[in-house]
Parts: C-alpha cells; sequence; structure tokens
C-alpha cells in the first residue's frame, strides 16, 4: 500500500501542486483580512486551475506544439500526433490567463474604490465602521 | 344531458369588468353610477335569460382558455351555479341604489375606487358561480379576496388596517395553504379537476386521503366562515355597510359557502360521502358552527356585528343542508344561499340607513328607534322573519325544507339543532324590534330630530323586504332551479 | 447577404457584442447614440431571437459551426426548444428594462453613458451565450464576460455597493474556477469540451470517482454562481445597492440563467441517467433547495427596506428551481423550468416598479412607501400584479409554475418539498401585503380611530413615474398574465418536448 | 474565519486528493486529452490552416470564438475600471508640485492657487517625485523602442513562434505603461489620451468581430476566415492563415490599448492626475 | 520535460505562494505575486507549454504586478495579515 501510495504520488506530484496550491488561494481567499491578500489569493487560485490543465495537456516524450519544418505545409513530412504536446489545454489557459488578469483588475478597481470610502484595506475594520453608522 | 357552446356565461362575467374603466374614467359620479347600474342591469338580464335553458336541462359551456393541458378558465353554467347567480346579480342592482345613498350620505371619500371594485368583486363571484372546475372556482375565488380588500379597508384608518389584516390572514392563509395544495393532491389522484354532477373523486379508496382533502376544502374556503376559520367576518363588518351588505352577507360568505357545497357535491360526490359516513361528520361540524355563533350573536351590542354572527350560522344552514345528503334537505340548502341572501341583506340596509340618519351602531342605542323611522325597522322586522324561518318570509320555505331534510335522512339531533338554533335566532333578532317599537326612546333620541334615511337608502331595503316576502309565496324560480340542481347531483328521480 | 437565418444563432450574440463595442465608441464621439446603439442591438438580438424560437419549434435543434469546423474540434451553437425560450426571455427583459430605467441611467451617469450602456449589453451578450453554446469551455468565457461586467454593474452603486460588488467578485470568481476546475476534470477524463462529444463518451466513465468529482464542482460552481442557500451570502448587498438600471437586469437573468445552465450541464453534459440516478444527489439537493425557500423566506420577513427585501425573496425563488429540478420527475422538472421564464419576468416586473418607486420617492424603507397608492397609482398596481404572482395567484404566470412544482412533489411524494412553497407562498403575501398595506393606508395619525379620514394634500409632491418607465413596467405586468394564460401552450409546445424523455 | 476556512480548505484539499487517485498518469501519451480531439490538431492543423504553431491555430481558428470573447473579456475589464474607478468631475487637487527646471527649486501651490506668471519653465511633479531619476529615464527612453518593436514581432510572428495578439499586446501596451512610471502619467496621457485606448479597445475587438462578421457576410460561417480566400487573393487555406494574422492584430490592439487605459484608471485611482 | 527541474520549481512555486499571502506589507506581497507568477511561467515552459508561459510572463509577471503595485500605492502597503 505504501509503496502503491510513493508511485501514486510520485506519478502524479504535479497534480498534487495543484491541489495544494489551490487549497492555498482558497484559504487566502476565505480566511485572510486583507482584500488585497484576498485577491492575490483569488489570482493564485486561478493559476492553480491554469497549471490543472498545463499538466493534462504534458506528453512524456513530446515537444512543444509547434510544428518543425512545416513551413507553408510544404513539409510533406507525416505528423504524428505522439511527437507534439496537446495544444488545446495551452489554448484554454492562454484565455484563463487573460480572464484572472482582467478578474484582477477589476477587483483591484473595487478594493481602490473601497478604501477611498473606508480608509482601510482590512475587512473586519470596514464591517465595525459599518456596524457603528 | 346535454351541453352546449355559448358565450353568455363569459358574457355575464366580463359585463361588470368592463364596466370598470369606464367607472375609473367617468368625469362625473352621476356618470360613474350610470356605468354601474348599466352593468348591474345588463348583468343581470344576461343571467336571467340563461335561466330557461338551464331549466330545460341545457348546461351552457365556454372555455376561455386552456391553461394548463387538459385544464382551463371553462365556465359550465349548472342550476346550481344559476341559482347562485340569479341572486347575486339581482341583488347587485339594488346594493348598487344603496351605495349610492350611503357613500353620498356619508360623504365617503374615494367613491371611484369603491365602485371600481365593487364592478370587480361582482365579476369574480360569477366567476365562481359558472366555474366549470376546481382551478377556475379557485382563480375567481382569489379574485374575489383581493378585489374585496380594498372594500373591506374602505376607510383607510387603523382598524380598517387590522381588520384587513385579519381579513387577508384567514382567507388567503386558508386558500394558498388549505384549498391550493387539496386541490393539487385531487389532480394528481384523479387527473382532473372538473365537476361533475356526482363528483370526480370516485376512483380513491383511501378513507384517510379522502378525509384529509375534504376537511383542507371545507376549512380552506375560509369565506363559508365554519368556525374556527370564521373570525374574520366579524372584523371585516368594519366596511361601509353595503360592503358588508352585498359582499357579507351575499356574495363573499356565499361564495364560501357556495364553494364548500360544490365540492360537496361536484368533487366528492353525493355517494361518495354517504358511503364512507363523512356526511354526519360535515354535519357535526356545521351545527357547532351554528350553535356557537348563535350563543355569541346574543351577546354582541353592535348591530352589525350581531348581524356577523348570524351570518356565520346562517352559512353553516347551507352547508349543513347539502350535507344531510337527502333529497329536501339539499333543496333546503341550496334554497337558503337565495333565502338568507334576501332576508340578510335587508338587515344589513337597515343597519346602514340607521347609521346614516342617526349615527348609531349599537343595539343599546336604537330603543324606542322605531317610532322614528317605522319604515326602516318595519323592514328589518321582515328581514328578522325570513332569517328566522318564520311564515310569512321566504326563510321560512328553506327551513322547512331542511327540517323535512332531516326527517328524510333520519338525523333526528340536526333537528334538534336546526330547532334549537331558530329559536337563538328568534332571541337575538325580536327584542330588536321589540325594543325598537315598543320601548320609550331614550333621552338622545328626543333631542336629535331624527327622520327616516334618505330614499336612495330607504327604497332597496323596501325592495329586498318585499322580495323576501314574495318569495314565501312565490318561491318557484329558485326552488325549479334548487330541485333540478339536487335531481342531477343525486342522481334519484 | 441575402438570407441570414441560418445565421440567426450567431447573431443573437454577435450582435449585441457589435452593438456594445460600438455603444462604448460612441460615448466618446458622441454621446447621444449610445442608447440608440445599444437598444438597437438589443432589439435586434430579440427579434432574431424569436426568430429562432420559431424555427426550432418545427426544427427540434438548430446547430451552428462557428469558424466553419465540426463539431468535437470547433465550437459549436446549439439552439434547442429550451434554450430558445431562455433566449427570448432574456432579450425581453434586457430591451425592457433598458428602455425603462432610461432617464436614471442618464441622470446617473451623464458623463460614462457609453461606458454604462456597453457594459449593459455586454452583459446581456454573456448571458445568452452561455446560454446558447454548446461547448463547455465556452460557456464558461461567456460566465466571465456576463460576471466582470456584472460585477463592476454592480459596484458602480451607492453605499456599500462597492463592497459588495467585491465580495460579489471573490465568490462568483470561486464559482467560475470550480466549474472550470470541473471542465478540467471532465476534459482530463474524456479529451472533449464539447457538450454532445461529453455526454456521448461519458458512459464508459459512469463509475468513476474523477466524474463524481467533476459533477460535484461544477454543480458547486454553478450554485454559488445561483446564490443557493448556503452560498447565498453574496447576493442580497450586491442587489440591494447597485443602480436601479443594472439591478433591473442583473436580479431577473442571474440567477435564472445559471439555473439554466445547471439544467443543461445535467441534460446534455452529464446526461440524466448519470445525474439523477447515479449521482443520488435528488434527496440532499431538494433538502436544500428545501432550506433555501424557507430561510429566504424567513431572512425576507426580517427587512425593513424593499429592495433588500426583494433580494431575499429571489434566493428562496432560487430554491424553486432547484428543488423542482432536483424531484427529477417530469411534472417538477417542467415546473423548473418554466418558472425560469416566470419568475424571470416577474422579478423584472417587481425590480422595475421598485425602481420607479425608489426614483420617485429617493428611499426604499417601509416607511417612505406610506399614501403610496394614491401618488404613484400605476406603478403600484404594476407592483400589486407582480406581488400576486410571486405570491402565486390565478390568472398570474406565478400560480401555474407553482402548480407544477407543488404537482411534482406531490408526486415525488416529497411533502417537505411542498409544504416549503406553501410556506413561502404564505411568506410572500405577508410581506408583500405589508408593503401594499402600507401604500394603501395614508399616514394617519396616532390617535385617529374613526372613519372618514379627511386627507389634505400630500407632503411631499410626489408623482407617477416617467411615461418610459410606466409603459414597461405595465407592458411586463401585463406579460405576466398573458404567460399565465398561455401556460399551456408554453408547456405543451415547447417544454415538454424540450424535457428529455428520459425523465 | 481562520478555523472554518482551514476546515474548508481541508476538506477540499482531501476531496481533490482523492480524485486524483484515479487520474491518469501525469504525461500518458495515452491519456485521453492525448487520444480524442487534439491529434486532429496537431497532425491536420498545418493542412488545413497553415500555421505551424498549434498554440496560435487552435486559439485564432478553431477556437477563435473563444478567442474573441477573451478579447472581450479585457475589454469589459477595462470598461469596468473606468466605470467604477473614473472621477470625471474635475476638482482641483489638495495642492500641486511644480519644479522651476533651471533652478530645481520646487514651488508648493495650495488649492485654487495660479503659478507665477512666467510659467514656461515650470513643470509640474508628483507628490512622490524622486530628483534623481536620470538612469530611469534613459533606460526607458532606450528600451521604449525596441520593446515597441518586439511587440509587434510577437503579434505578426504568432503563426510560427510561440507568442500572438495577447502577448504582443501586452508588451505593446506594457511599453507605453512604462512609459507613464518612468516619466509621468500626464505625460502619458498626452501622448496617448484616454480617449484613444478606449476607442482603440473597441476598435480592436470590432476588427475581430468584424472579420468573423465579414465572413458571414460573405456566406460561410461566422469567423470561418477560408471565405476571405476571394477577398484576400489566396487559396482557403492560406485565407484563413491571413484571417487569423487580421484578427491577432485585432486583439494586439485592443488589448494593448486597454491594459493601458486600465493602468491610467488604476494608478491614479480614476483622477488622471498622478500616477505611480 | 525533465522532472527533476519541474519538481524544484514546483516547490518553489508554492513556496513562494504562501509568502505571498502571509507577508505583511501588501508591497512585498505584490513583488512576491510577481516572482510566484515568474515561478509558474517557468514551469509552464519546462512542461512544454510554451505561448501560455509566454503570456503569464507578460500579464501575470509583469502587467499584473504592476496593477497591484498600482492599487497598493494608492491604498495601503500595511496590512494586519
Amino acid at each position: 500500500m505504501g509503496v502503491e501510495l510513493f508511485s501514486d504520488i510520485a506519478s502524479k506530484y504535479n497534480y498534487l501542486g495543484v491541489v495544494i496550491l489551490m487549497m492555498i488561494g482558497l484559504y487566502a481567499m476565505i480566511a485572510k483580512n486583507n482584500l488585497v491578500k484576498k485577491i492575490i489569493g483569488m489570482n493564485i487560485f486561478q493559476t492553480a486551475i491554469i497549471l490543472f490543465y498545463v499538466s493534462t495537456a504534458a506528453k512524456r516524450g513530446a515537444t512543444i506544439p509547434i510544428i518543425r519544418h512545416g513551413h507553408n505545409g510544404h513539409g510533406h513530412e507525416v505528423i504524428h500526433a505522439a511527437e507534439y504536446i496537446n495544444p488545446l489545454p495551452h489554448v484554454l489557459m492562454l484565455t484563463a490567463i487573460v480572464v484572472s488578469v482582467a478578474t484582477l483588475g477589476v477587483a483591484l478597481a473595487l478594493a481602490v474604490k473601497v478604501y477611498h470610502q473606508y480608509g482601510t484595506l482590512e475587512e473586519d475594520e470596514i464591517r465595525g465602521q459599518l456596524r457603528n453608522k | 344531458m346535454n351541453t352546449i357552446l355559448s358565450l353568455k356565461p363569459l358574457l355575464a362575467v366580463l359585463t361588470s369588468l368592463l364596466a370598470v374603466p369606464g367607472i375609473i374614467l367617468s368625469r362625473s359620479p352621476n356618470v360613474r353610477e350610470g356605468w354601474t347600474f348599466a352593468a348591474a342591469l345588463a348583468k343581470f338580464g344576461i343571467v336571467v335569460s340563461m335561466i330557461p335553458m338551464v331549466l330545460s336541462g341545457v348546461r351552457l359551456e365556454y372555455t376561455l382558455a386552456e391553461v394548463l393541458p387538459g385544464l382551463g378558465i371553462t365556465f359550465r353554467v349548472d342550476a346550481f351555479g344559476m341559482l347562485f347567480a340569479v341572486v347575486a346579480s339581482s341583488l347587485w342592482i339594488v346594493t348598487s341604489a344603496y351605495s349610492i345613498g350611503y357613500m353620498r350620505g356619508l360623504q365617503e371619500h374615494s367613491q371611484t375606487r369603491y365602485f371600481c371594485f365593487f364592478a370587480l368583486a361582482l365579476s369574480a363571484t360569477l366567476g365562481v358561480a359558472f366555474a366549470g372546475n376546481l382551478f377556475t372556482l379557485y382563480l375567481f375565488y382569489e379574485a374575489l379576496s383581493f378585489a374585496t380588500y380594498p372594500l373591506v379597508t374602505h376607510h383607510q384608518d387603523r382598524e380598517a388596517r387590522s381588520s384587513g389584516r385579519k381579513y387577508l390572514f384567514y382567507i388567503l392563509g386558508g386558500s394558498i395553504a388549505f384549498v391550493l395544495p387539496a386541490m393539487l393532491v385531487a389532480y394528481h389522484l384523479t387527473g382532473t379537476l372538473d365537476f361533475t354532477p356526482r363528483g370526480f373523486m370516485g376512483g380513491i379508496e383511501s378513507k384517510s386521503t379522502l378525509l384529509v382533502l375534504l376537511l383542507l376544502f371545507v376549512f380552506g374556503f375560509a369565506k363559508a366562515g365554519i368556525m374556527p376559520m370564521h373570525s374574520w367576518l366579524p372584523a371585516a363588518m368594519v366596511a361601509p355597510t353595503p360592503v358588508s351588505a352585498l359582499l357579507h352577507a351575499v356574495a363573499v360568505v356565499k361564495v364560501g359557502a357556495f364553494c364548500v357545497v360544490r365540492i360537496i357535491t361536484g368533487v366528492f360526490g353525493t355517494d361518495l360521502l354517504a358511503a364512507f359516513h363523512f356526511d354526519t361528520l360535515i354535519c357535526v361540524i356545521a351545527s357547532v358552527t351554528i350553535l356557537t355563533s348563535s350563543l355569541i350573536a346574543l351577546t354582541q351590542d353592535e348591530l352589525k356585528r350581531r348581524l356577523a354572527f348570524s351570518t356565520i350560522g346562517q352559512l353553516s344552514y347551507i352547508v349543513l343542508g347539502v350535507a344531510l345528503l337527502s333529497q329536501a334537505g339539499m333543496t333546503g340548502g341550496m334554497l337558503h344561499i337565495a333565502m338568507h341572501a334576501f332576508g340578510k341583506i335587508t338587515l344589513f340596509f337597515c343597519a346602514g340607513a340607521i347609521f346614516v340618519a342617526t349615527g348609531i351602531k349599537h343595539i343599546s342605542g336604537m330603543v324606542g328607534i322605531g317610532r322614528r323611522m317605522p319604515v326602516t325597522m318595519g323592514a328589518f322586522f321582515l328581514g328578522s322573519l325570513s332569517v328566522i324561518g318564520l311564515p310569512p318570509a321566504g326563510g321560512f320555505i328553506s327551513k322547512w325544507h331542511l327540517v323535512l331534510g332531516t326527517v328524510q335522512a333520519h338525523q333526528y339531533a340536526m333537528l334538534v339543532v336546526l330547532l334549537a338554533s331558530s329559536l337563538l335566532n328568534a332571541a337575538y333578532f325580536l327584542p330588536i324590534v321589540y325594543r325598537a317599537f315598543f320601548c320609550a326612546p331614550g333621552e338622545a333620541m328626543f333631542e336629535n330630530r331624527i327622520a327616516e334615511a334618505p330614499v336612495w337608502c330607504l327604497a332597496p331595503l323596501v325592495v329586498t323586504a318585499v322580495g323576501s316576502v314574495v318569495l314565501f309565496f312565490y318561491p318557484q324560480p329558485f326552488l325549479r332551479l334548487a330541485a333540478l340542481a339536487v335531481q342531477t347531483m343525486t342522481g334519484g328521480g | 447577404m441575402e438570407n441570414l437565418s441560418p445565421h440567426f444563432p450567431a447573431l443573437i450574440i454577435i450582435v449585441p457584442l457589435i452593438a456594445a463595442l460600438l455603444t462604448s465608441a460612441a460615448g466618446w464621439l458622441n454621446r447621444r447614440l449610445c442608447f440608440h446603439f445599444a437598444a438597437l442591438g438589443l432589439f435586434t438580438s430579440l427579434l432574431v431571437s424569436t426568430g429562432l424560437l420559431a424555427s426550432v419549434l418545427d426544427k427540434d435543434v438548430i446547430l451552428y459551426r462557428l469558424g466553419g469546423w465540426p463539431a468535437p474540434w470547433g465550437i459549436l451553437y446549439r439552439i434547442d426548444r429550451l434554450n430558445g425560450l431562455v433566449l427570448v426571455v432574456i432579450f425581453f427583459i434586457a430591451f425592457l428594462n433598458l428602455i425603462a430605467n432610461k432617464r436614471t441611467v442618464e441622470e446617473s451617469f451623464p458623463e460614462q453613458l457609453g461606458g454604462f450602456y456597453a457594459l449593459y449589453v455586454l452583459f446581456v451578450t454573456g448571458l445568452s451565450g452561455m446560454v446558447a453554446t454548446g461547448d463547455a469551455f465556452n460557456l464558461y468565457v461567456l460566465l466571465e464576460i456576463s460576471s466582470l461586467t456584472g460585477y463592476a454593474l454592480i459596484g458602480i452603486g451607492h453605499e456599500r455597493a462597492p463592497l459588495a460588488g467585491l465580495n460579489y467578485l471573490f465568490m462568483g470568481t470561486i464559482g467560475a474556477s470550480l466549474y472550470l476546475l470541473g471542465i478540467g476534470f471532465l476534459y482530463l477524463m474524456t479529451g472533449s469540451l464539447n457538450m454532445t462529444d461529453i455526454a456521448s463518451l461519458l458512459p464508459g466513465f459512469y463509475g468513476s470517482p474523477v466524474m463524481v468529482l467533476a459533477f460535484l464542482l461544477c454543480m458547486t460552481g454553478l450554485f454559488i454562481k445561483m446564490a443557493l442557500f448556503p452560498l447565498h451570502a453574496w447576493l442580497p448587498n450586491a442587489y440591494s445597492f447597485s443602480p436601479s438600471a443594472s439591478i433591473g437586469v442583473i436580479a431577473p437573468l442571474t440567477t435564472k440563467v445559471m439555473i439554466y445552465v445547471m439544467i443543461r450541464m445535467t441534460f446534455d453534459v452529464f446526461t440524466p441517467d448519470f445525474s439523477f440516478k447515479m449521482m443520488h444527489l435528488g434527496e440532499v439537493m431538494v433538502w436544500l433547495a428545501v432550506a433555501a425557500i424557507i430561510m429566504g423566506s424567513l431572512f425576507a420577513l426580517a427587512q425593513t427596506r424593499l429592495k433588500r427585501m426583494l433580494t431575499y425573496v429571489i434566493i428562496a425563488e432560487v430554491g424553486y428551481m432547484v428543488g423542482g429540478f432536483w424531484l427529477g420527475n417530469r411534472m417538477a422538472v417542467t415546473g423548473a423550468v418554466l418558472h425560469i421564464l416566470n419568475d424571470a419576468v416577474m422579478t423584472l416586473c417587481i425590480f422595475l416598479a421598485a425602481g420607479a418607486v425608489v426614483y420617485q420617492i429617493c428611499g426604499d424603507d417601509f416607511e417612505d412607501l406610506k399614501g403610496l397608492f394614491r401618488k404613484m397609482p400605476i406603478s403600484m398596481a404594476a407592483f400589486t400584479v407582480a406581488a400576486l404572482s410571486l405570491i402565486g395567484v390565478p390568472p398570474t404566470c406565478g400560480f401555474f409554475s407553482k402548480w407544477y412544482l407543488i404537482s411534482g412533489g406531490i408526486a415525488a411524494g416529497h411533502y417537505g418539498f411542498v409544504v416549503a412553497l406553501l410556506f413561502s407562498s404564505l411568506v410572500n403575501a405577508v410581506l408583500f401585503f405589508r408593503i401594499i398595506e402600507i401604500g394603501y393606508f395614508e399616514p394617519f395619525s396616532e390617535g385617529e380611530g374613526g372613519h372618514g379620514v379627511h386627507h389634505g394634500p400630500p407632503a411631499m409632491e410626489i408623482r407617477e413615474a416617467p411615461a418610459g418607465m410606466l409603459a414597461c413596467l405595465l407592458l411586463a405586468a401585463v406579460s405576466l398574465i398573458v404567460l399565465g394564460i398561455y401556460t399551456g401552450d408554453i408547456v405543451t409546445r415547447i417544454i415538454d418536448l424540450a424535457i428529455p424523455p428520459a425523465i | 474565519m481562520r478555523i472554518i476556512g482551514l476546515l474548508i480548505v481541508i476538506a477540499f484539499g482531501s476531496l481533490l486528493r482523492y480524485g486524483v487517485f484515479f487520474f491518469p498518469e501525469w504525461g500518458d501519451p495515452a491519456s485521453p486529452p492525448s487520444l480524442h480531439v487534439s491529434p486532429h490538431y496537431i497532425e491536420e492543423a498545418i493542412a488545413e490552416t497553415a500555421v505551424p504553431n498549434l498554440v496560435t491555430a487552435v486559439l485564432a481558428d478553431y477556437r477563435g470564438y473563444d478567442t474573441m470573447f477573451e478579447t472581450t473579456v479585457i475589454f469589459a475589464a477595462g470598461l469596468a475600471c473606468f466605470m467604477l474607478l473614473r472621477v470625471l468631475q474635475r476638482q482641483v487637487p489638495e495642492c500641486r508640485l511644480y519644479r522651476h527646471i533651471p533652478t530645481g527649486i520646487t514651488l508648493r501651490i495650495e488649492k485654487g492657487g495660479k503659478l507665477p506668471t512666467e510659467s514656461g519653465s515650470f513643470e509640474r511633479i508628483d507628490s512622490n517625485w524622486v530628483p534623481h531619476d536620470l538612469i530611469i529615464k534613459s533606460t526607458s527612453r532606450f528600451i521604449t523602442p525596441f520593446l515597441q518593436i518586439f511587440a509587434l514581432y510577437v503579434i505578426a510572428h504568432g503563426h510560427h513562434s510561440p507568442g500572438g495578439g495577447f502577448q504582443g499586446g501586452v508588451i505593446l501596451g506594457a511599453a507605453v505603461i512604462m512609459y507613464a512610471i518612468s516619466y509621468d502619467l500626464r505625460r502619458s496621457i498626452q501622448r496617448i489620451g484616454e480617449q484613444a485606448t478606449a476607442v482603440l479597445g473597441s476598435a480592436g475587438v470590432l476588427i475581430y468581430a468584424g472579420t468573423g462578421a465579414l465572413c458571414m457576410v460573405l456566406g460561410a460561417a461566422f469567423l470561418d476566415y477560408g471565405a476571405l480566400a476571394g477577398l484576400l487573393g489566396v487559396d482557403p487555406v492560406m485565407a484563413r492563415s491571413h484571417g487569423m494574422l487580421i484578427v491577432e492584430i485585432g486583439v494586439g490592439i485592443a488589448v494593448s490599448a486597454v491594459m493601458v487605459w486600465i493602468y491610467y484608471n488604476l494608478s491614479s485611482a480614476g483622477r488622471h492626475d498622478e500616477g505611480l | 520535460m525533465i522532472w527533476e527541474l519541474d519538481f524544484i520549481i514546483l516547490t518553489l512555486v508554492i513556496f513562494s505562494g504562501i509568502a505571498a499571502i502571509t507577508v505583511k506589507d501588501l508591497l512585498s506581497a505584490a513583488i512576491l505575486f510577481g516572482a510566484y507568477s515568474f515561478m509558474m511561467c517557468l514551469l509552464w515552459a519546462i512542461m512544454g507549454a510554451v505561448d501560455v508561459a509566454f503570456t503569464e510572463a507578460t500579464v501575470g509577471a509583469g502587467v499584473s504586478t504592476v496593477f497591484f503595485v498600482a492599487a497598493v500605492f494608492h491604498t495601503t502597503r500595511d496590512s494586519k495579515d
């Protein structure tokens, strides 16, 4: 059992890294008090998912997904799928990265606005102010 | 029995609805009241024009829209619905006249709104009368609740608000919490909600399910005022008297009783009830209400409240009569819808007329008032005769049938209940009349110069009082309708 | 150019997208054009979606290959009866709310008209795209579009809006990310992103715990987004502080579209077999929904401000649909789908009415509403119609969806759900009649008990809302009744045929 | 909160950990993602689109529709930041700082004050201005053109090497941002105004959507660049490649403009007055 | 793909992630987040996702960090956690 577990971890340590990063990000989002910290946590959470997708694309013994000597389709050799890494998750993750930076921009804009309104970024202080009002 | 498609039921329902824009947009009060009268007369005309067909055994049917697969807003005119429709639409004319006198006499505010919702309430009432299935019945039942809320709370003061709350709480609570699930379960079990003369629940075997459904329906239609769902009724008496008169003596409460009767006959069917001995159960429930409410009525000093408790008792007569399941009992129950309506509306009109003329609400203040307002109190006397069930008033006819029904059904306990309650009725009505005519008026009476109420108030109550006497001598139209209805419902000859 | 009808599925998304871009540009060049671009875009989409619904009624399913690539490789749009209907609702509501709130937008954002309208139209674009798409990842991208614009539309409000918007953003991002992760699990197991393709590959993995996880992740993500009970905390603040113009489109559409997406995922991706029979989730979900309904209703009772109270009503309504759906029988699912449609229009109507009131009296404390029936009779009449619909009174449409939901509950023997629905109807009755009562009764002084109160001129000069707002409000109110009356047609011609026969 | 958070996180993590047991091995060439849809891209992309960078081919063509919305997301973020932060009412700042260039004396002008009349040799400076920024300024002046050229290269060469509209656009935007940081925000806004960033942002997305719509007008599906063959004078496969270039340019424009726009609003909290 | 390198960088990523959310100073947190993004970008480059890595380098490590810094400058550097 122990050996099995170890070999399982060894062959999937990347996914475990994903899980750990997600836990970090989620923890920051739930437990942190500072809004910017929460935003950082959110970004870590998102990048963890991106890492997950990129990991699914990995293929042993394959190279980056750019066809060699393939200019304009004149290199008429047969291309084997096993030679190249799966490009699809990469494409998806480009989108996800862009989404995460867009979310980041909006989140920071909101955080700045919150700061201007309450003079603090700490959630408990803001809540205290709201309660006192 | 053949069924024909006809637009008439729809028209009858819609007439007063169509008058609403006219009422709202009228510039002068006279034009507005003109609309009200026009709609009332048109409605009555349409309803009456259907009587011959109904009596000849034809059922008129119209489906407005099929809102759910196999379930539509369907109107179907049968004898029982017809009976109720005639009562409601004829009394509307009278009440409209009375409203004009009362509202103008007291210079009430927001009269346009009043007439508007009055018309809406009438539409809903006829919708209930002509409903062809339980769903349509529910629809118009709810519509009636909402249309009457502004009428009940017309004064818009604190008292009106708390009464309005109570009213909605009972009526809406009953319909949403009890009737709606019961209806859905019924639909789920049988796949239909169409009223049939012998009921559509025949296929259900489980006694407990039936019992629960029956109780949910009977108590859920809180407008019927069966105890303990009655306490909205006295509270709702804060409304202007014409509202109390038409809605709480005629339309609303009768709609409740009508619904209960429909449930007993059209949903469960007499055979089913008899087979499971539910008839006795309903009889007991009704008789408890009859006796309790009569006893409470004795203790009330405010005239309208006393009338309200009397109404609660009288409604249960209807339920009791139909639940007897005997030929005469059912006829009596149905007749009582009409007879009681004429009697009770007279009483309410009188209460209103007294209030308009003197501002007095309490019975203790009415000592000797008969000398000042002989017409009003005379009408009051006739009305109370009718409600008590003494000749020469229409109430006697229905009560006679009821008594006969208890004998037919061998429910002698119910016979005792009926007689006892009649005595109680007499006990709480006749002293009023006696003191009004034969006791010396109090000090206050001499100071104010009191005369009869305005003619717009007086004429309607005279008409209805005479009406209830006429019904004693000539009850044929209602009797025939009731007899026909009973015949189709029990299937016997 | 001659015949665009085959391109309708693409057009419903492209037209508002381009309209949004033009609106934004017009905001810098000629501000008066903004509203016209936005309205024109949404109106065109409304027409196109209606056309699409009409053609899908006889064609069953319309597929559209974006970029011309066949299914598993390219992105596919898949319009069936169900989402055709939802699309029409989306554009109807968005258009109506846009017209109704023209004045409020112009007053609140005089300099940023272009920005506001562009965000608004983009939000609608995102929602409609989510509904139409047949690709699980494309759904995520569109989800993010509608979410991002939604955060902004909420965050521009007053008082606590920025904070509420930020909280919404955190929750929303977690939700969307969980969905993305769930799709990632699916992709890892099947290698495909196309919904139909995944569904066809799925039977091979029915037993796999990864599938179960994927399902749970997707659903949890969507539950956060639709504010199902324990995950609802972001909604009340976010909705009650945002401007009327944004809330008028966000409140009716966001949760409903999310519920549609849930339905889509369970039917078209995870297949009903897996979702209902293998997951054994139904019981849990229905109880969650019951909790949502009851808690939403109870919280709503505790509120003293109109808009805030309505937000809790929304939470309860989410419970209706989720519960109905997870009951899993035909009746209840029909009810859930019907309720998506009805609840969207009801929420629109009630929020438009609330918006009109707030616009006129500049506040939504219950105390401010006194005597409103006299001052704003038409708005309050529409409010009453919407309230009746939310309570579930025939012939308004709310009654009929409740009818199906309760019938479904009875058919499934789940009486907890039935009781919860009835309870919530009663609570809604209390809630709305409390308001109607306040609006109906004039302010009266403490000592007065008698009748025939004499009414002086109102203390504040409050008049009926502007004509444009009123017209839209009335249209919404009328459509509540029309929808109710045509329930039979909608169910037999659209919903019945759209629900997979497996249920 | 901490403990609740920890519990939720641990529950979530262990659930995922459990799921990982049943994953295909990492990097397994026989895992479903490697076998089902992606082989088509790898094997056919070059024949179908004539683009060797598979990521670009899939991004801009097979799943070009996603990418259009990806650009829209960025644009929406720009709009959102603008709506949330931008303060358009012109308000006089508390105090302004001016530096007399020849002497290096700093003038502090309180609210509403006016500058001395011979203001030609004054420049406005930020409140956190540091005097010794010669190295930074010179470096950025030196780097910026290269950065911009590199950005254009990345956009244009995305077909053959890593990169494309996004990466290039971000670099292009970063060049402007760097300029704004090393000099000051006002000067940067003078050069590339807010209006320009906003309009370019929508124009970029419009190029993308417009290309797609053009294909639709030409009778093919939305974004089916093959339809552009007649217009571009090449065969459909090449037309796809060219179509991708067009949309990548659109993406580049949009992304760079929006990045700058977001930066403007974020760095000055919407006042467009003082930046970093 | 060299798994040893991959593993080391993954560890670094995790540590910089933890550091970014634990450090008290927000500006440091922003910079650490930049480092995190850069490590992540390296990780992806090793895994063969060149385009993703490129994007992360420009977007994650570049623009995101600038946004963070800009926001922190306009709010406050202090944080209680």
